[in-house]
């Protein structure tokens, strides 16, 4: 029990700091001052001292339960993760179903920016191919599904991104989807206010935030985990500080994307991805 | 056990940067420093990065005593306001790492 | 770039996917042209060859498997045996008015084994039966779509209230 | 008639020399189906294309060439009747709406005055009744249903109030409860399978033939107005 | 001895055939069900051959009530067809 | 044994005639052709059912396909007499 | 039975006949979340839309009216036990029949809507779904017809050869166009524009589930070794 508070702090503290560093970052390629690194965090928790108010139009018990489960599904995701190292096909299906959530936080307010967020995350759900061919190419690759057995493999065979580098690249796009700012964040794209959080206040967008920087966590710690095998606590905070910054590098460089060209550009790295990685494989 | 360590060194960064962030208002009213470099500000970020990186140096004290102070300290600096603590922070990472590869040529 | 960008804009008109799709799934069932096909024939339920029932003018043709109604199972190769152990006595089952057909005629054999009891009737009700389970509800489902969008909109019956 | 001839220990010689040019027809019956769609413009050509699509899939699903494939093709069919119900109502649905209220909503009456229409039904639909109950389960729905569709559809009294729809769809949902208790007996009471298997089959009878028979029911709007 | 071809099988086949070729070459949609009550009658006979009987007289049935269904919405059909050619021809009259 | 192979090979011609027939026939334009090109393949799936002895499924087929042609049909008179153009 | 799917443990398995439900960890939580999510479905009310009136002040609602409101709960709430039962089931079969059903509820929680562009989404999701019906089908009796057996707990010990592999791809691209996902996922994403999101979640949901358990399928029917 102490061991999944312990993780899910860290995940919390680590995830939202490491949103904050990505902004800075962002601010500084673009020639800004930017804000502090620890404001992410800042915010989320000022949302909790916040009043919280709730829309009439909203889907009642549905538009605070959608929150909750959001909360809910990646404190359970630090469980199989880092915690007792189970099936990565559960992290997976923990993935789904944030992806649920999220279209529906959008579409339970009633409000048209979340309307057209929540069709946004409808379309990018089906960027979620990539996601699957990594995890059958992990699986043709390693032969199994549980966490601890593919680090015990890369333990002995060196890491996994040398001998499936484009199942990384793969897992690294979806990475890359889930930033703020990204070229393919259409669910979050300006042009749609907050997208999906836009009718979330007080209390509600502060759960919201603060299972958005676990999420975060998460992702990289499964990527490192994953492709790079078991490191030390110390290693995956240089790890995850790592990727933060390629990521901010890509998103303060690029424009965001219509939503159609979003989701196309992302199959189409999962095509040439797949593709290649089965070649790779049998060759 | 390693894991709240490591949650030690997160929450004195955090609580670090918050602590700066509230002194650095307190203290600069302008936006933007140009040019000015804040004794201070250079002093702690030389001690906190210096304790973060070599703790390895100061043996009579338990390692992870020494790098959350640091660091807090180095946070300190990093975590001022927008404008503020970047120089500070790069002199501060330079002496360390100098300091951090002299160490390892000696030793 | 923009003729890509077009085509992938084109993707996105629902009215375009069935044809897309159904591009795609004739590119995959050509592949099955390639594919070495072959029927395993350690199959579970297996009957016996074509025709050969009633070519012996058995009156339960082609559907006699054997056993006695009430009495004795008949013959079942099911996946698992030991979840389904009344199996064979529905495969062997006649009701009284099949049991008088069978005796008139031999020509019969599907009318009888098609009212209560059966081989079929065991896989569709009992060893296999929460297909049908599904299936019905698929039926009712569909129905249900239909009749209320008819009832509201095509038939139009609220209108003339 | 010995044991080995009711079932044999494997699937006969000529059913499995038989399923490469079943599963090939089936392929080439898809792709035909497949081809036809994927250049069709027009929604209701495609509606009726996708038919074709589905037989394929019973050819493939018939070379099996066991009893467990012959149980497997009825779902297969009922899901495509279901699915072809759904869609079409829908397609009907899409283009009223379209029209708006302009069009002429009342529809013409057939002036066709045939003998078979008066005379045929009641004497078929009783022959295909008692037929499908005799036969029970689904085969039995589907002859009784289609008996009935059949009668409703070439009877001339028209408009049903819509608490009668729901009485007969009401009593289909009970026959479907019935089947539902008679899979349960199966497996909780293993000893009464015979109760099991009566309610399964007139539960499942009783469900399908009600339901066809109302598709009668939406059908007659269109051809029976007078 | 070529006689020993004509069996019931060959015969509904040739029935089945000429139904087919009839069914897709005539173009009025009446000659059509026409063609498909010819169709139906060679399936029955195959089936007959089969001698599964309760099935033939299942099948038997089913034709007729589906050639009557096709009949019904064929004439239905041309009177719309009809009605709509003279209400245009009555537009462009107006 | 050749009248399995006859009423199989007559099932599969039929099929493919009829499936060739509904996709590309003569006059498939009009939509009340095409539902009647498929009762050909119908036919021609029922007969494959006959070889194999799947009967049971054949009497639901027949009877189905009725209900499916029925179905078919009023959605195409339907559309006809709203005159929809698809 | 000791059996490993995957690498998880199985944890007890419910027979109804030849049709045996299994319980892995996998399985049990996304049969939890769609039971949860039905449950959530069941109890809350729909979203009001509110959209600023073209060329007046006023403001423009949409609602879902009551009995539109009732069919579509009804049919959500089947979806939601659809999907349920389709991430235990151990059945080749009975997963494309879930499938299916899955399919044709999606299709009519959408179509007692009244706008003509969804009711448009919604009749060319339905083609899509008909025409998927071939491969998930033909794609289940494929691997019948190599294997001898439709229960995964017998496929799992079977080698694998290309006409599983074949078999396999039609599954999957039947159930990729059953549930619409990338990339025919316009279809569905169009329909989701109507008011009623928490039945529209369950169209999602369904979807998501299912392709991550038909991914787990394919891994239990192809095995790399």
């Amino acid at each position: 029990m102490a061991n999944i508070l312990l993780n899910v702090l860290i995940a919390f503290l680590v995830g939202s700091v490491l949103f904050g560093l990505q902004r800075k970052i962002m601010a500084r390629i673009q020639m800004r001052p930017g804000p502090p690194v620890i404001q992410h965090l800042l915010h989320t928790l000022k949302f909790f001292i916040k009043e919280s108010s709730f829309p009439k139009t909203a889907a009642m018990p549905f538009y605070i339960a959608i929150t909750a489960m959001l909360c809910v599904i990646w404190v359970s995701a630090v469980i199989v993760g880092p915690v007792t190292e189970g099936s990565l096909l559960l992290i997976f299906a923990i993935y789904a179903i944030h992806k649920i959530v999220e279209h529906n936080a959008g579409s339970s307010s009633g409000s048209p920016y979340g309307k057209l967020s929540c069709v946004r995350a409808v379309f990018s759900a089906s960027a979620e191919v990539p996601l699957f061919a990594v995890l059958i190419i992990i699986y043709f690759k390693t032969g199994t599904m549980v966490i601890s057995n593919i680090i015990n493999f890369q333990a002995t065979n060196g890491p996994l991104i040398y001998s499936i580098p484009l199942a990384a690249a793969m897992f690294f796009v979806l990475i890359l989807s889930k930033a703020p700012y990204s070229p393919f964040a259409i669910t979050k794209g300006k042009d749609i206010i907050s997208g999906y959080e836009t009718e979330h206040f007080g209390l509600l967008r502060g759960y919201l935030m603060m299972s958005e920087s676990i999420a975060w966590y998460m992702l990289l710690w499964v990527f490192l985990t994953v492709f790079i095998g078991g490191l030390s606590p110390l290693w995956y905070l240089v790890g995850m500080v790592c990727l933060s910054v390629i990521v901010a590098f890509i998103n303060a460089t690029t424009p965001i994307l219509s939503p159609n060209h979003s989701i196309m550009m992302q199959v189409s790295f999962a095509i040439v991805g797949i593709v290649g990685s089965l070649v790779l494989l049998l060759y | 056990m390693n894991e709240t360590i490591y949650l030690l060194y997160i929450l004195s960064f955090i609580l670090g940067s918050l602590l700066g962030l509230v002194l650095s208002y307190r203290k600069y009213k302008a936006p933007y420093a140009i040019g000015k470099l804040d004794v201070v500000a250079v002093v702690l970020a030389v001690i906190g990065w210096v304790l973060a990186l070599n703790s390895a140096l100061i043996t009579f004290i338990p390692e992870y005593i020494t790098i959350t102070i640091g660091v807090f300290l180095l946070a300190m600096v990093l975590g001022m306001r927008p404008g503020y603590g970047r120089n500070e922070t790069f002199i501060g990472i330079i002496i360390a790492g100098i300091i951090w590869i002299v160490r390892m040529v000696i030793l | 770039m923009s003729k890509l960008g077009r085509l992938w804009n084109s993707l996105a008109t629902p009215k375009r996917i069935p044809r897309f799709y159904s591009v795609i799934l004739g590119i995959l069932l050509l592949a099955g042209f390639l594919v070495p096909l072959a029927l395993n024939d350690n199959q579970l339920y297996p009957r016996p060859a074509p025709q050969l029932q009633i070519d012996e003018k058995d009156p339960l043709a082609p559907y006699d498997r054997g056993g006695v109604p009430l009495k004795e199972p008949g013959i079942v190769r099911s996946q698992y045996p030991e979840f389904s152990e009344m199996a064979g006595m529905s495969t062997s089952y006649l009701s009284p008015i099949a049991i008088s057909v069978s005796n008139t005629t031999i020509y019969y054999g599907t009318s009888i084994y098609s009212s209560p009891g059966g081989l079929i009737d065991t896989i569709l009700y009992y060893t296999r039966g929460f297909d049908t389970i599904l299936e019905s509800s698929i039926l009712m489902m569909a129905f249900v779509v239909a009749s209320w969008v008819a009832l509201h909109f095509t038939m139009r019956r609220r209108e003339e209230e | 008639m010995s044991a080995s001839v009711l079932v044999p220990n494997v699937v006969s010689p000529i059913v499995v020399s038989l399923y490469i040019p079943a599963i090939f027809t089936g392929l080439i019956v898809g792709l035909i189906g497949l081809l036809g769609i994927s250049y069709q413009k027009n929604d209701l050509n495609a509606l009726i294309l996708t038919d074709i699509v589905g037989l394929g899939m019973l050819i493939l699903v018939a070379a099996v060439g066991t009893d467990l494939a012959e149980a497997l093709i009825l779902p297969g069919l009922v899901v495509e009747l279901a699915e072809i119900l759904a869609i079409s109502e829908i397609l009907m649905s899409r283009e009223i709406r379209k029209k708006g209220k302009n069009v002429d909503l009342i529809p013409l009456p057939v002036s066709l005055d045939m003998e078979v229409l008066t005379t045929a039904p009641t004497f078929m639909a009783v022959i295909l009744i008692a037929y499908g109950a005799f036969l029970s389960g689904f085969t039995g729905g589907a002859i009784a249903g289609a008996g009935i569709l059949f009668y409703v559809l070439s009877k001339s009294a028209r408009g049903v109030p819509s608490d009668i729809w729901e009485g007969i769809a009401g009593a289909s949902g009970i026959a479907w409860c019935l089947w539902l208790v008679g899979f349960l007996v199966f497996f909780v009471f293993p000893q009464f399978w015979l109760l099991a298997l009566f309610l399964a089959a007139f539960g499942v009878f009783i469900k399908v033939a009600y339901k066809a028979g109302l598709i009668g029911v939406i059908g007659r709007e269109e051809f029976k107005k007078e | 001895m070529y006689l020993d071809f004509i069996n019931i099988t060959t015969v509904s086949a040739a029935v089945l055939f000429i139904g087919t070729a009839g069914i897709i070459a005539l173009p009025k949609p009446l000659d059509k069900v026409i063609m498909f009550a010819l169709l139906q009658a060679g399936f029955v006979g195959m089936i007959v051959a089969a001698k599964y009987l309760d099935v033939a007289m299942a099948a038997a049935i089913f034709d007729s009530v589906s050639t009557i269904i096709l009949l019904i919405a064929i004439i239905k059909i041309n009177e719309v067809r009809q009605k709509k050619k003279t209400s245009q021809e009555e537009e462009n009259l107006a | 044994m050749l009248d399995l192979y006859i009423w199989f090979y007559t099932g599969v011609a039929l099929v493919i005639l009829g499936s060739l027939a509904t996709a590309i026939g003569p006059g498939v334009k009009d939509p009340i052709v095409r539902t009647l090109n498929t009762e050909i393949a119908a036919v021609g799936v029922s007969l494959i059912f006959l070889t194999y002895n799947h009967t049971i499924a054949l009497v639901t087929y027949i009877a189905a396909t009725t209900i499916i042609t029925m179905i078919l049909l009023r959605a195409i008179v339907r559309l006809e007499e709203v005159g929809a153009e698809l | 039975m000791d059996i490993i799917l995957l690498g998880q443990q199985l944890l007890g398995y419910i027979p109804l006949g030849d049709i045996v439900l299994y319980l892995a960890p996998l399985n049990l939580f996304m049969f939890a979340g769609s039971l949860a999510f039905t449950t959530l479905i069941a109890i809350s009310r729909t979203e009001t839309q509110v959209e600023a009136g073209i060329g007046t002040l006023k403001d423009n609602e949409v609602k879902v009216n009551k009995d539109e409101f009732k069919i579509r709960r009804f049919l959500a709430i089947v979806c939601g036990l659809a999907t349920a039962g389709a991430m235990i089931t151990g059945d080749l079969f009975n997963f494309t029949l879930f499938v299916c059903l899955i399919g044709i509820v999606n299709i009519g929680i959408v179509s007692a809507v009244k706008q003509i562009d969804v009711l448009d989404a919604a009749f060319q999701y339905g083609l899509v779904a008909m025409i998927a019906v071939l491969p998930l089908f033909g794609g289940a009796a494929m691997i019948l017809a190599s294997t001898g057996s439709l229960s995964m707990l017998e496929i799992v010990n079977i080698p694998t050869n290309a006409m599983m592999i074949f078999g396999s791809l039609l599954l999957f691209l039947g159930v990729a166009g059953e549930t619409g996902v990338a990339p025919f996922y316009a279809t569905k994403a169009e329909m989701f524009r109507t008011p009623g999101s928490p039945f529209l979640l369950i169209i999602h949901l369904s979807s998501l589930l299912v392709i991550i358990r038909v991914i787990e399928i394919l891994l239990i029917i192809n095995k790399p070794f």
